[in-house]
């Protein structure tokens, strides 16, 4: 089998970028490092304009159909790219605010995205695997890289320990689905799943090993546990990328694994993604309401998203199903970075990550607390944004197949999640500041909450385009 | 085919035990991650077992478990190095003494 | 082609919100200047719409001014907008009572004016958006708009409970809404519909068959979306909080327009679409109704807020709305309409009464005030008219909603009505209290020099005294408007098996 | 002239705008606008009558809103009772307008007193053209408004404020009670005019308990608005008002539309089962004695008047219920003339001494020549001595009353004619305590020795503004029973002929001459005359203390009004602000709570889940390691590792898990 370079263009790209700024990083002195940059952001942008030549073919495989490149990776790479330039845009001036490693941080951001493509565009459990990994370790370094910061040592231990677990665990699932079929390759698996074999209870524990791997990677409860710490303790720049990119790493993972290797074993493994998405919603919303700390709070709140996601999932049968799950993904990387750029922005700019330190940034701040605003409301899901489009598509989803009492779970949860939100929109816009000079967020950061502000509004308003592109791709190819 | 599977794949299901049961009870970190390297060797027994057992003619099963191996060789360089850095911040090597992150 | 009135409505405010964000923080007067422009522009297309409202063509579901584009063919979800005899009205309202809440915001709001008139516009986006949209989630959408700015501007500007008071309002419509989102979509998949225009899924519920239950969960799902807006007994304890809250103009179109959100769903939404649903539930809803009435009025005589009072007794007039449903005759929808439309007045105008004695002695404890009928004579002359269009004093618009409401009513609960009676008794007595305690009585020296009504307060005032006495006297033009809509909702609640 | 009906209900409506829009700029010259309208209005209702005594009558309709398929019209009509009391009104308020510039002289709101003065008539004159219930409900509403805000025209002092208080509350009550009447034949007939109504019962299309029930609400609103008993309590209270408005509210006008409701309603009453009418004369009977009782003893000179309206209210009431419209009509024409006259006066005399109290009058006779001689008129009309006014209209109330036994039995009701008799009996003594109460007024106030000196020097003759109308009301007063005798007309009488003819239409009964009824009650109205005389003209204080000590209980029985007040306000009233003070609290503490508990209880379960994620995943987590651990040494560190919690959450719902699929179905 010949390797099709142009279907992995943009990985390709990404590599050659990483060793870029690798060598140009060795050659700048240090404080001087800006330019790191703009050529991270523009490479990005190259990775993103290499998906191009993609997009022109129809779905086809390569590296003897370990990885593919079809509607549903490319949707995903798209979206990881553009989760790495936003978080690259609004870097900048943090990285040096907080003296972090600054040509590091690209290399182990680009690293960590390339990973994330790989679990998208697998069909074999080996590539799975190994983009799962590449995503996790860079992201233990990531979320230790405030060297002298005592917590962010402590959040790396944490994610490495239980990462490195969940690892293992996984690994065991992948091990026996193995044994049981003979095979790493999804589409051959699913086939030989697709007999008696299928009801063997082996099965099951299988898939149970393999929900609680992923379950910990996108960080859904009761395997949640490690969240919270670790967004706490991680510079908040990486929180803002834990919150987005190895969650929908992992969903991408899951959606295809699930819906192709394991396709035939759905009532089995559908159940168990309804029981997660019901203990992360309660979990991620009750607890968030006690937190104090925004970036906790926000940990809480991501929780609680994965777990209305895995509606979706539960229903990932059906293409609705996995397009709800990818158009809400889509909503909610742009609202949770857009929601962290502004955490950033209060938290190194401002006077700091807890919630009383909002307090009157309504004055200080009018498109900080606008924008957060706006941000929060998506993730409550109100219309007309673009959180309340992906939850109504989840919804529907989830009604469409039967999942009532699903849906009215998340229904009851977004009014739950509505107690923390109001908090901070409380006080930015009735607290009173301490001081009221205003908060000045650099230029990087106040584009990526514009940005994402127009987008989580066009989402909501002008879904069309991006409901289509995203049912579009959601139905899987099989190629055996 | 002397050795039965059910041999092998008791030693890996024993193998994770122990890991699982080491990752657990041990307080020093270097600990931990030697037991949790301990059960990715549990799960490089299974794959290669099945390997041999179930699928003579294809490797795909070895082929993981090299790459396994590599990846827990990162992860160890990249756990000792993590564990390293909190030593020297804050003197301690037993995890249940790092506490600052919780509720 | 004719203009896009509709359109009009919803885009006029939106742009006017949209520059409002962009004008200078410091130059106050632009900014009242423009949002009453912008209102004024509204009312103005709203005058205007009345003419051609009689000879406009109607659409395949009967709607005037109907436009109709595809907006997320995805869920098969379209721009749907058009009016008839239920949502016409309340457009006009809207209108109206939004233009007039601007002027009043003049005096009322002191701080942060820019964020404050774009919110206003806001609203009126959503509000306006409600009664126009036909596709279940574009009202939806409207509805959900609604919500924010009312919680800013309440929360915001409003009185020394406002965070409480707002998130409470938050919550109960929130939770209200997301629930009624679920019977929307039961509604859509039971009935395999290929839109969601409301209309159009109404007319698929019949070939649905669901079954009693399934139907009446799916009612009751709607309901509870609808009965927090009302608000519907035990729905109802956001509403004095809110209110009381609330700044003045906020007061005015919370009471005037919003809480017809709720009431105007339930009669275009619940009783259309699921018409045997709607009748199994009457026993239950004129319970509520009755509920309201009394309980509504009892709670009102025991408050000492002047404005507290008046909230309840929006309780209690809702009642009224919900009998009329409940009843289903021709004279009882006639009349829960015109209820709407009279309390809409009604209310504004005494929230904006109550506003104007509360600018002046930064009061709200009836014990507190009182002579007032001798220190500032016109305004307490207008809150005493006030008080007896509320009241339901014939020759008002109040009384000939109250009227039809209970006249339709009759037939169809006999002696039941004789409770919400006991209503109309207690209504009058705590507004004589009220008028007793506040307007009556010796000159209190605390309220000596105080000035009396502004030119600006007047013009405020003097459409909705004009409009309240017009209607109260010659209210046929009003019902010429609800009545096609009305008989065709009185048809199908007999065909269910109505009275 | 005719066609021109409708402006005389405008007219003072317009002069009510007028006042009310310049007021500031022409103060209390705005009173002449109310005088102006109203003459005018007088003399078209003049000229209506006239062309209406030709025989002329005028019915317009036009459609005022259409309700489903139904359209309900609504119109005004002309009818000789219509006309006949356009004319008694527009008389007697204008009169009012014009005796109250003098009387109002130096009040601080004079615009505001003549605005609602205007409006008011405006209310009684849409009442009485009015051809359905629809306007006469809001016509009689706009009098509601317009009685509280004259009763509480000086509303500094807590006494006014109380009583309109009180009196829109009683009459809302009635109010209430006659709309629901109309709910209910609404519902029937869907109908809401008078004479289609009573068409459709005779024809069947009511039940007839539907139609007993329903004409009694409608007549709960004239007991209501004519202060029959048990509502009659607001108008004693209601003389807190300034006197001209008492004269117009209370004797001429408002109480009056009562009874022209059961009138205009009468061929509901007269359709409806026998029981209907013969409730109303119950009600009618008992209210003219209870009420006339309690005038006996008062000593405030406004309170003996209104206790006297009450009762001869109830007179009219009591031959409605009889079934005589002639009757009931005919008094109430008298009763407006004589009694308004006797308002007016009293309001004189309060002018002059400044004080309502009787006590503190006496001997005002010489001081107040033409004051005393509009009383003696009043009086005697009222008293019903024979040839003023109200000697006619008595006589036929009594006569009716006396017709009642017969037709009870002719209705089938023989078993009750006893009601009849005891009715019969009530009119009588009713005579003769109105005569004797008169009496006594009269002497105390204008005979006698002056009792307050200082009062008595300062009394003067009221000015001409006052007197004139007092003038103009007497001849009326004296003169218009006339219309009652055998000297004009067919029917036995002119008024009867004049009025009967409908009223035969409307199912009325037309009643039996009986020959003693006239002179008993000549009987009884001079026997009241006398023993006025002898307790008041004749003997002194002492023997009235005596007097008063003998019969003690009775006295303050009637001192303190039968206790009908005390009842209310410890009854109803208190029960429900009590219930009113219930639902506040419970709405704040209850209902709200119930919220704020479920609010609680998320915020319990949050606190469970936070607790939950502390204390139970990681003890779970601690105690499964323990039974996990128990044979290993390691138990004890383990407990304190939160690292290794998470993880062994994590291993255990994998085994949680496993065993869960491997329990429900692997």
């Amino acid at each position: 089998m010949s390797f099709d370079y142009t279907l992995l263009l943009p990985e390709l790209i990404l590599t050659a970028l990483a060793l870029v700024v690798l060598v140009i990083d060795l050659s700048l002195a240090p404080g001087k490092k800006q330019s790191l940059t703009w050529i991270t952001f523009a490479g990005i942008l190259v990775a993103m304009a290499g998906i191009w030549p993609a997009t022109q073919t129809s779905a086809s495989q390569t590296l003897s159909g370990m990885v593919s490149s079809d509607g549903f990776s490319i949707f995903f790479k798209v979206l990881f790219l553009t989760v790495a330039a936003l978080i690259t845009l609004a870097s900048g001036p943090y990285l040096q605010q907080k003296r972090l490693p600054v040509g590091e941080f690209y290399i182990l951001l680009l690293s960590a995205t390339l990973g994330m493509m790989f679990m998208s565009g697998s069909r074999d459990l080996i590539t799975i695997y190994l983009g799962l990994e590449l995503a996790s370790i860079t992201s233990y370094i990531l979320a230790g890289l405030l060297r002298e910061d005592p917590k962010s040592n402590e959040a790396a231990i944490k994610y490495f320990l239980n990462g490195a677990m969940a690892s293992a665990v996984l690994l065991f699932g992948l091990s026996l689905v193995y044994g049981l079929t003979g095979e790493t390759h999804l589409d051959i698996i699913g086939k030989v799943l697709n007999g008696d074999i299928s009801h063997w209870p082996i099965v099951g524990v299988a898939l149970v090993f393999l929900v609680a791997g992923f379950g910990f990677k996108m960080a859904a409860a009761p395997f949640h546990l490690w969240t919270p710490d670790a967004y706490e303790g991680a510079p908040t720049l990486v929180t803002a990328f834990f919150a987005v990119g190895p969650k929908a790493g992992a969903m991408a993972a899951v959606l295809r694994a699930f819906t192709i290797g394991f396709a035939a074993s759905s009532g089995r493994w559908t159940e168990l993604f309804a029981i997660l998405a019901v203990v992360s919603m309660f979990f991620g919303n009750l607890t968030a309401l006690w937190q104090t700390n925004v970036k906790r709070m926000m940990a809480y709140s991501s929780i609680a998203h994965i777990g209305y996601l895995l509606v979706g999932v539960t229903v990932a049968t059906t293409v609705p199903g996995v397009a709800s799950v990818m158009f809400y993904l889509l909503a909610y990387a742009v609202m949770t970075l857009g929601a962290f750029a502004v955490i950033l922005a209060v938290d190194a700019f401002g006077p700091g990550d807890q919630v009383g330190n909002y307090a009157g940034l309504a004055t200080r701040s009018p498109l900080l607390a606008w924008g957060l605003t706006l941000f929060f409301v998506s993730m409550i899901g109100i219309p007309p944004t673009g959180g309340f489009m992906g939850k109504f598509y989840l919804f529907s989803a989830a009604v469409q197949n039967g999942y009532v009492w699903l849906a009215v779970v998340m229904a009851i949860n977004s009014a739950i999640s509505v107690g923390y939100y109001y908090g901070i929109v409380k006080e930015m816009f009735v607290g009173k500041p301490l001081e009221t000079t205003s908060v000045k967020a650099p230029a990087g950061v106040t584009a990526v909450v514009a940005i994402t502000m127009v987008v989580t509004l066009m989402l909501g308003l002008y879904a069309s385009p991006f409901l289509n592109w995203a049912t579009a791709a959601a139905a899987l190819p099989r190629f055996f | 085919m002397a050795i039965p599977i059910l041999y092998p794949l008791t030693l890996g299901a024993f193998l994770f035990g122990v890991g699982l049961y080491g990752a657990l009870t041990k307080t020093n970190a270097i600990r931990i991650l030697m037991s949790v390297e301990l059960m990715l060797n549990a799960v490089n027994i299974n794959l290669v077992t099945f390997s041999r057992y179930i699928t003579p003619n294809n490797y795909r099963g070895q082929i993981l478990t090299v790459f396994v191996m590599t990846v827990a060789a990162a992860e160890a360089a990249v756990g000792l190095a993590i564990i390293l850095v909190l030593g020297r911040n804050r003197n301690v090597v037993d995890i249940d003494k790092i506490t600052l992150l919780k509720g | 082609m004719s203009l896009p009135l509709l359109s009009l409505f919803i885009l006029i405010p939106l742009v006017g919100s949209l520059v409002t964000v962009f004008l200078p923080k410091n130059s106050v007067s632009t900014i009242k200047a423009w949002s009453t422009v912008i209102t004024g522009l509204t009312l103005v297309v709203a005058v205007v719409s009345m003419f051609q409202y009689g000879g406009a063509p109607v659409d395949a579901n009967g709607m005037k001014f109907a436009e109709s584009y595809n907006w997320i063919p995805h869920f098969s979800v379209r721009y749907y907008l058009g009016v008839d005899g239920f949502s016409y009205p309340m457009v006009l309202l809207t209108a109206l009572v939004t233009f007039l809440a601007t002027l009043a915001s003049y005096s009322a709001v002191h701080e942060r004016h820019k964020e404050y008139y774009a919110l206003l516009l806001l609203l009126e986006v959503g509000m306006m958006g409600v009664f126009a949209s036909l596709d279940y989630v574009l009202f939806y959408v409207f509805w959900e708009i609604v919500l924010l700015p009312m919680y800013f501007l309440i929360a915001i500007w409003g009185g020394a409970r406002r965070e409480y008071a707002s998130i409470k309002f938050f919550i109960y419509t929130l939770v209200g809404s997301v629930i009624m989102l679920v019977g929307i979509l039961a509604l859509y998949f039971g009935t395999g519909a290929q839109t969601f225009g409301i209309m159009e899924i109404a007319k698929l519920v019949p070939a649905a068959q669901f079954a009693p239950a399934t139907a009446m969960l799916i009612f009751l799902a709607l309901y509870v979306g609808f009965a927090v807006k009302v608000p519907a007994f035990p729905f109802h304890t956001w509403l004095p909080d809110a209110h009381v809250e609330a700044p003045t103009p906020i007061s005015m179109i919370l009471a005037g327009v919003l809480l017809k959100m709720g009431t105007y769903a339930l009669i275009r939404i619940s009783a259309t679409t699921l018409p045997e649903a709607a009748r199994a539930f009457a026993p239950w809803l004129v319970a509520i109704a009755l509920i309201n009435i009394v309980y509504g009025a009892l709670a009102a005589m025991a408050q000492k807020d002047f404005k507290k009072m008046v909230a309840y007794s929006s309780i209690n007039h809702m009642g009224y709305f919900l009998l009329g449903l409940a009843a289903g005759t021709p004279e009882a929808l006639n009349g829960a309409l015109f209820v709407m439309i009279s309390h809409g007045l009604i209310s504004a105008l005494f929230f904006f009464a109550v506003g104007m004695t509360y600018e002046r002695t930064h009061t709200r404890d009836m014990a507190k005030l009182g002579g007032l009928f001798l220190t500032v004579p016109v305004i307490a002359t207008f809150t005493a008219f006030t008080a007896f269009a509320n009241l339901g004093l014939p020759g008002l618009s109040g009384f000939i909603g109250e009227f039809f409401v209970l006249l339709g009513s009759f037939p169809a609960f006999r002696w039941l009505i004789l409770i919400a009676t006991v209503g109309l008794v207690i209504t009058a007595a705590f507004h004589l209290i009220m008028m007793r305690k506040v307007l009556q009585g010796e000159a209190m020296t605390e309220w000596k020099g105080l000035k009396d009504i502004t030119g600006r307060e007047v013009l405020i005032l003097a459409p909705l005294v004009v409009l309240i006495v017009a209607l109260g006297v010659y209210p046929g033009p009003l019902f010429a408007v609800f009545n096609p809509a009305v008989q065709s909702l009185s048809k199908l609640i007999t065909l269910a098996g109505g009275m | 002239m005719i066609q021109f009906t409708w402006l005389v209900a405008v007219l003072p409506i317009i002069s009510y705008l007028l006042i009310v829009a310049l007021e500031r700029r022409l103060g209390d010259k705005t009173a002449y606008f109310g005088i102006a309208a109203l003459l005018a209005a007088f003399v078209l209702s003049a000229g209506i009558f006239v062309e209406v005594l030709n025989g002329a009558t005028y019915h317009k309709e036009f459609t005022w809103v259409i309700s489903g398929t139904r359209a309900i019209p609504l119109g005004i009509q002309l009818d000789h009772l219509s006309a006949t009391l356009l004319a008694a009104v527009t008389l007697v308020s204008s009169m009012i307008h014009i005796y109250s510039l003098g009387y109002m002289h130096g009040d601080k709101r004079i615009p505001r007193y003549y605005a609602v003065l205007s409006l008011f008539t405006a209310g009684m004159l849409g009442l009485v053209i009015a051809d359905n219930y629809f306007i006469l409900l809001v016509s009689w509403e706009i009098m509601g408004l317009c009685s509280y805000l004259l009763i509480g025209h000086w509303y500094e002092q807590k006494g006014p404020q109380e009583a309109s208080m009180k009196a829109f509350l009683t009459t809302r009550v009635g109010d209430v009670a006659l709309m629901v009447g109309i709910w209910l034949f609404f519902a029937y007939t869907g109908s809401l005019k008078f004479g289609e109504i009573g068409e459709m019962i005779k024809a069947g299309h009511v039940p007839a308990t539907a139609a007993l029930v329903g004409s009694l609400l409608i007549f709960g609103g004239a007991v209501g608005k004519s202060a029959q008993f048990p509502l009659h309590v607001w108008l004693p209270d209601a003389m807190a008002g300034p006197t001209p408005a008492s004269a117009l509210i209370h004797a001429a006008t408002m109480v009056a539309a009562g009874v022209y409701l059961v009138a205009r309603s009468f061929p509901i009453f007269s359709a409806a089962p026998p029981q209907a009418l013969l409730v109303v004369a119950i009600i009618g009977g008992f209210t003219s004695i209870f009420a006339a009782s309690i005038a006996t003893v008062m000593t405030d000179i406004k309170k003996v008047l209104a206790y006297s309206t009450v009762s001869q209210l109830g007179y009219m009431v009591l031959a409605l219920g009889a079934g005589s419209v002639v009757a009931g009509t005919f008094h109430l024409t008298t009763h407006a003339f004589f009694k308004a006259l006797l308002f007016l006066v009293s309001g004189s005399v309060i002018h002059a001494v400044h004080s309502q109290e009787m006590h503190e009058m006496g001997g005002l006779r010489k001081k107040m020549p033409i004051t005393f001689w509009a009383w003696t008129i009043g009086t005697l009309a009222l008293a019903g001595v024979p040839p003023f006014a109200g000697f006619f209209s008595k006589d036929e109330v009594l006569l009716a009353a006396a017709n009642l036994p017969a037709r009870l039995t002719e209705q089938g009701l023989g078993h009750l004619a006893w009601i009849g008799n005891l009715v019969f009996f009530f009119g009588l003594a009713t005579a003769f305590l109105t005569a004797y109460y008169m009496t006594r007024a009269t002497i105390l106030t204008f005979f006698g020795q002056p009792r307050d000196h200082h009062k008595y020097d300062h009394a003067h003759e009221s000015p001409g503004v006052m007197a004139w109308p007092l003038i103009v009301l007497s001849v009326p007063a004296a003169l218009v029973g006339f219309a009652g005798t055998t000297w004009f007309g067919e029917h036995g009488n002119w008024w009867a002929s004049f009025i009967g003819e409908q009223a035969l239409e409307w199912g009325a009964a037309e009643p039996h001459h009986i020959g003693w009824v006239m002179p008993l009650a000549i009987a009884s109205a001079l026997l009241g005359i006398l023993v006025g005389y002898l307790l008041y003209g004749v003997a002194g204080v002492k023997t009235r203390q005596n007097a008063i000590t003998a019969l003690r209980p009775l006295y303050t029985l009637l001192k303190n009004k039968y206790y009908v007040d005390e009842l209310y306000m410890g009854t109803v009233v208190a029960a429900t602000l009590a219930f009113s003070r219930v639902v506040g609290w419970v709405d704040q503490n209850v209902v709200d709570r119930i919220v704020n508990w479920v609010g609680a209880a998320g915020e319990w379960f949050a606190d469970v889940a936070g607790a939950t994620d502390r204390y139970v995943v990681d003890g779970a987590v601690n105690g499964t390691a323990a039974a996990a651990m128990s044979a290993g040494k390691g138990l004890r560190r383990l407990q304190t590792g939160y690292v290794q919690s998470y993880m062994l959450t994590m291993a255990a719902m994998v085994v949680v898990g496993i065993i869960l699929f491997q329990v429900i179905g692997g």
